[in-house]
């Protein structure tokens, strides 16, 4: 299996999904160059300016012909560049692509891939930085994703493209560099709906559990080698999608460790973390030999001068001693 | 047939189409007060000519966009009335089995992609629509129909420049009532001259009187044709008047006295009437139109309020293929 | 005290400030004719066109133009419609207002009053009935209000007008009617920031503790009512703001209970709720004898038939039947 | 002094405020390519005479809202410039104290409320400060600053509208690169005119030469007196190029061959200079005004470069009144 970056296989995913379905068609800011993160070389030379669409700055637009384009045959898959930026296209997305086929009663599907890469970067400040997974979670007909690793960004979006429904597929941008082996030649069915929405167990262990996504799943496993040092085994749980979750996975985990840890980069207030753990509180609550932990940023915007910045985040060190509280 | 007759026969229709827009609307009015239709109701009294010489001429694969205002445009589109009816009194058999109601009502198999209840947000709806058929070669056109309150917010911008930048067959028409809500529009908006911001944008433009359905259509036809050859969208701008309040319990207290009573002589259907008359379709028959649509939608109404509630269970269904919820046990 | 509505409660609070406060203003689409649901009735008379200020429909504008003028001198009363419509100006709200003070290291703050009318009004379908509080109390930055009685209104509203950050203000729009004593007297203290925050216990118990906001109060105190009945008493919180909220009232309702149902009208997934009980969890697990319990609304949409649309309500009777299953 | 004199001063103190811009941005992108500014750069230089003529003019109480490519745009309105490199720097005493970076760069004691990191988000806010302004019966106006890739955003037309219907005072500037990004904007505006677009919100319009520091000085003054007298918004279009990348690191390499080699012609800083020097201003008073400015920004390197960084507690400071977490204890 080749290494591939995280951005080259997300490449990869887009252009073997183009190359299979003519109705897919990618539309956002400066494509033709690329992308603002390179995660789209190349494609305008192989599909042509028409699937490979430049838009204007127009976050509504881009969003709301993807829902047009989708209720009318095509398979967008629309790039926001920054999830932030997303922002100015929210009514496109929660009360158009993620209601049509609800108030239409079902007369049409809205297939539609909306990349919203998230996260931060080191000092790009309040406005090009939020983690706002949560808010899609919240939201009836749209399926979310949020891949940790190379493999996962190629079998995810490849999915992703191929649901019926709007998936919110948010990349980190701090990972666009990681490297990692991607198994591209999966059947076909690896990639259809069936498979998504299944965690994957990144480390097992028997001492505490911890729930992470996105970036912050390497975190995790730094903190878990930190531990394994000392003896102490995490089992650590790559959720991969945020809608559907794995619900049973983490059960199961926990039942062997009988401690919890859901760790993101975003805010804990409100962030998708409180809805893990209230599941297991309400479910499981026999499972929890401890109470459960939330380790999330702080409510706070993020800052610009490193410093500050790193206030938010949540550190290995951080997570090897809630693992030791737990204990 | 010479042409006089042709277009004799031709308005004769259109004035039908209005009729039954009109008889349809009046029927949802009545189901309101009678409590039959609980969610809001917008009739398009007086703007029926607008749907009428739009949406009727359009062929069934085109597709058709419309507002919280939309019955008469999805009827004219030729979407079935007792369903549309249905949909309005939220029972089995509506268009959305219940799901959206007057202002999510849609057909899409007549190409109707639906009403929105959010303003404005069509319009960047409808230029995907146009670039999917651009893309994949197709000659229909996609019409959106909004009005003039929707042209103060961001996606009349986004949404024409979109369609300008990217040629796409669209033709967007304003329905110009005079008023968005409680609100004259020319208070609001700046320029005032809804063509000059279309033009702007790289759109051609057309300004008609939207209460002629001749005019009305004729204009249409000519803008679609253009737009068919694949010459990019155009702007439509048709000036009508809303007669009734903006819902059915609006009693418009906020028009100026006397406005809407001298309105009552531009209604689109007396003048169709009036022209039908001049060319010699006579009083009976011009009756009888009238009373068929009476008939038609007054059947509607009874069956709507003869039919079944959908099934609960159906909540739950069209939510999404991967993570959908499970309806409750025993529902 | 008079008994007034919770839509003339709220009148009373604009007014009441608008008379104290020249730089308070009120700006959206059809303040004029007293705003969509009558709460503005009048005011265009008192104090003219300039201070109520009939919008173009621009939820973009409004949001906008409320943040700079904000930090410009003003203290806006931003009129939203419907909750919803503010889909139409989340980059106003979130990227802008929540963050100004912040990005800009403290040179101005947003005093800004924004009001959301949510929830669900009869047959009003996907578009016009969510309740998204749980995207605002997510967001740093952002003061979340969202009252259940007419003393509420009246006072939430003026103390979120006095307030200098950002509020999402968010009336039920099924409450319009309600009818409430209202102690419009109280020392202007009780409207400064100091008394935000506090959650109201409705009815004191010991079998459950109940949390709501919002609609959902009303539907918990029949609940309770029916309960005790049966000589089951319950004790229902009022929170009455999800950001900042009332912790320690909660917790120290648990403390006597051992038992947490929190209700809302909102979606479960990644609804507020989880936040609360995650929180309990975590820091209060002790306290808790029986699995805490979320009634919510399932993830779906909102539909417009009866039947359908009642699929997302809690009702008094699912609260009952949730207070007995933890007993 | 006679007028020429008075010319030749007011434009060679236009350009020593273009050097120091210029200078400032140079040092902030060797600041990057050092690894101490961490945050993306997006130098102004070629078009420093939109920040001059401007910028400069206004009164210390008039207000400004500009874009992520604001450096000029602050340093034109008075904002000091080591308290900007701190900012870039993310240093303890910069204007935001290092919240922000280059693209919040703001400094509310002179009327600079902002650059923004979301393309047209400020022109909303700029016609709500005006509106407060009104609201006051004040005679500021404000300024607001956007690129051309902005005029495709909804709230061109939302806050023009609005600025508009409300007869705000507050100047519009659009300055026109002819680039959003890596993308050539024309390639993606419909109509393309961009005064037509202004013109048709009811938005009074003047487009200029961007690069030419008295006539865009002359243009934004009689606008600006205009605005000043309560006739409402005007919109300024400046024709200028981005001679560098979009940000520090960006190569620009998807422009035309020689594109740029060809506009160093029309560097506004030499086109300055070129008009002072047949005026009668000496090589060697040109040459002490490049250096002065280098200096000062130098200095400011240095000073930014050796500045404490912020208190890490200094994080939890200044979210919110109500609700604001505290900071964890010990730090
Ligand atoms: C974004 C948004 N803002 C506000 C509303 C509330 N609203 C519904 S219809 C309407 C007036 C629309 O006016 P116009 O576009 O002229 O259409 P008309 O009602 O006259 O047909 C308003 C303000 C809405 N539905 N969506
Ligand atoms: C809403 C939004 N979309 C996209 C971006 C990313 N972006 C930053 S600058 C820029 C180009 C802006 O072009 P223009 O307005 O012409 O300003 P210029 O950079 O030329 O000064 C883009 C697309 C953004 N910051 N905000
Ligand atoms: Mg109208
Ligand atoms: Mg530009």
């Amino acid at each position: 299996m080749p290494a591939l970056t995280y951005r080259e296989a997300g490449r990869q995913a887009v252009i073997a999904e183009m190359r299979l379905d003519q109705s897919v068609w990618c539309l956002g800011e400066d494509l033709g160059r690329g992308g603002v993160f390179g995660q789209y070389a190349g494609l305008e030379a192989e599909f042509g300016t028409d699937r490979i669409c430049s838009a204007p700055i127009s976050e509504a637009a881009i969003m709301g012909a993807a829902v047009g384009a989708a209720m009318a045959g095509a398979r967008p898959i629309v790039e926001m560049r920054f999830a932030d930026f997303a922002l100015c296209a929210v009514d496109e997305l929660v009360n158009q692509a993620a209601k049509a086929r609800y108030m239409f009663g079902g007369q049409s599907k809205v297939p539609l891939t909306v990349r919203e890469p998230m996260g931060m970067w080191r000092s790009s400040a309040a406005q090009h930085s939020q983690s706002l997974e949560a808010w899609y979670a919240h939201i009836p007909g749209l399926v979310v994703a949020a891949p940790a690793t190379a493999q996962d960004n190629y079998t995810l979006l490849r999915s992703s493209i191929r649901i019926d429904d709007p998936v919110v597929y948010m990349e980190h941008k701090h990972l666009w560099d990681f490297e990692g082996e991607v198994d591209e030649g999966a059947a076909d069915f690896e990639y259809g709906p069936e498979q998504f929405g299944k965690a994957h167990v990144m480390q097992e262990g028997d001492a505490c559990t911890i729930v992470a996504w996105s970036a912050q799943v390497h975190v995790a496993m730094e903190a878990a080698k930190t531990l394994a040092a000392d003896g102490v085994h995490v089992e650590v749980i790559n959720l991969r999608t945020l809608w559907p979750w794995d619900e049973a996975a983490v059960a199961r985990s926990i039942a062997k460790t009988g401690r919890l840890i859901v760790t993101h980069e975003a805010v804990g207030v409100g962030g998708f973390g409180g809805e893990i753990v209230a599941t297991m509180a309400e479910k499981h609550f026999d499972k929890l030999q401890r109470p459960p932990l939330r380790l999330t940023a702080p409510r706070i915007p993020i800052s610009y001068a490193p410093g500050l910045e790193n206030q938010v985040r949540v550190t290995a060190d951080q997570l090897v001693a809630g693992v030791m509280q737990l204990r | 047939m010479n042409q006089a007759n042709l277009d004799t026969a031709r308005l004769r229709e259109r004035r039908r189409l209005m009729l039954r827009i009109r008889a349809f609307e009046e029927a949802a009015i009545r189901a309101a007060d009678n409590k039959l239709v609980l969610g809001a109701i917008h009739p398009s009294v007086g703007q029926e000519a607008v749907a009428a010489g739009v949406c009727a001429p359009l062929r069934k694969d085109d597709l058709l966009l419309s507002t919280h205002r939309g019955h008469g445009h999805t009827l004219a589109k030729g979407a079935d009335a007792r369903a549309m009816m249905r949909e309005l009194f939220g029972r089995e058999g509506g268009n959305c089995g219940g799901k959206g109601g007057s202002m999510h009502i849609a057909d899409f198999d007549v190409g109707m992609l639906g009403a929105n209840g959010v303003v404005g947000a069509n319009i960047n709806i409808a230029a995907g629509a146009a670039h999917a058929i651009k893309l994949r070669g197709g000659d229909q056109i996609t019409v959106c129909i909004f009005g003039d309150g929707a042209v103060n917010r961001g996606p009349f911008l986004e949404g024409l420049n979109w369609a300008a930048a990217f040629k796409l067959p669209v033709l967007f028409v304003c329905e110009d009532n005079g008023y968005a809500s409680t609100t004259k529009s020319s208070a609001v908006t700046g320029g005032g001259d809804l063509c000059a911001r279309a033009e702007a944008l790289g759109v051609p433009t057309e300004s008609v009187d939207g209460n002629d359905v001749m005019a009305v259509e004729e204009t249409a036809l000519r803008l679609g044709a253009a737009i068919r050859a694949g010459t990019g969208p155009r702007f439509f701008h048709a000036r009508t008047y809303r007669l009734l309040g903006h819902t059915s319990v609006d009693p418009a207290k906020y028009r100026p006295d006397g406005e809407a009573d001298g309105k009552w002589a531009d209604d689109p259907i007396q003048r169709a009437a009036d022209l039908l008359t001049s060319a010699g379709v006579s009083e009976a028959e011009l009756t009888a139109d009238a009373n068929a649509a009476e008939t038609e939608m007054q059947a509607a109404y009874d069956d709507a309020a003869g039919a079944p509630w959908p099934s609960v269970r159906s909540a739950y269904d069209d939510v999404q293929d991967v993570g959908a919820v499970p309806a409750p046990q025993g529902l």
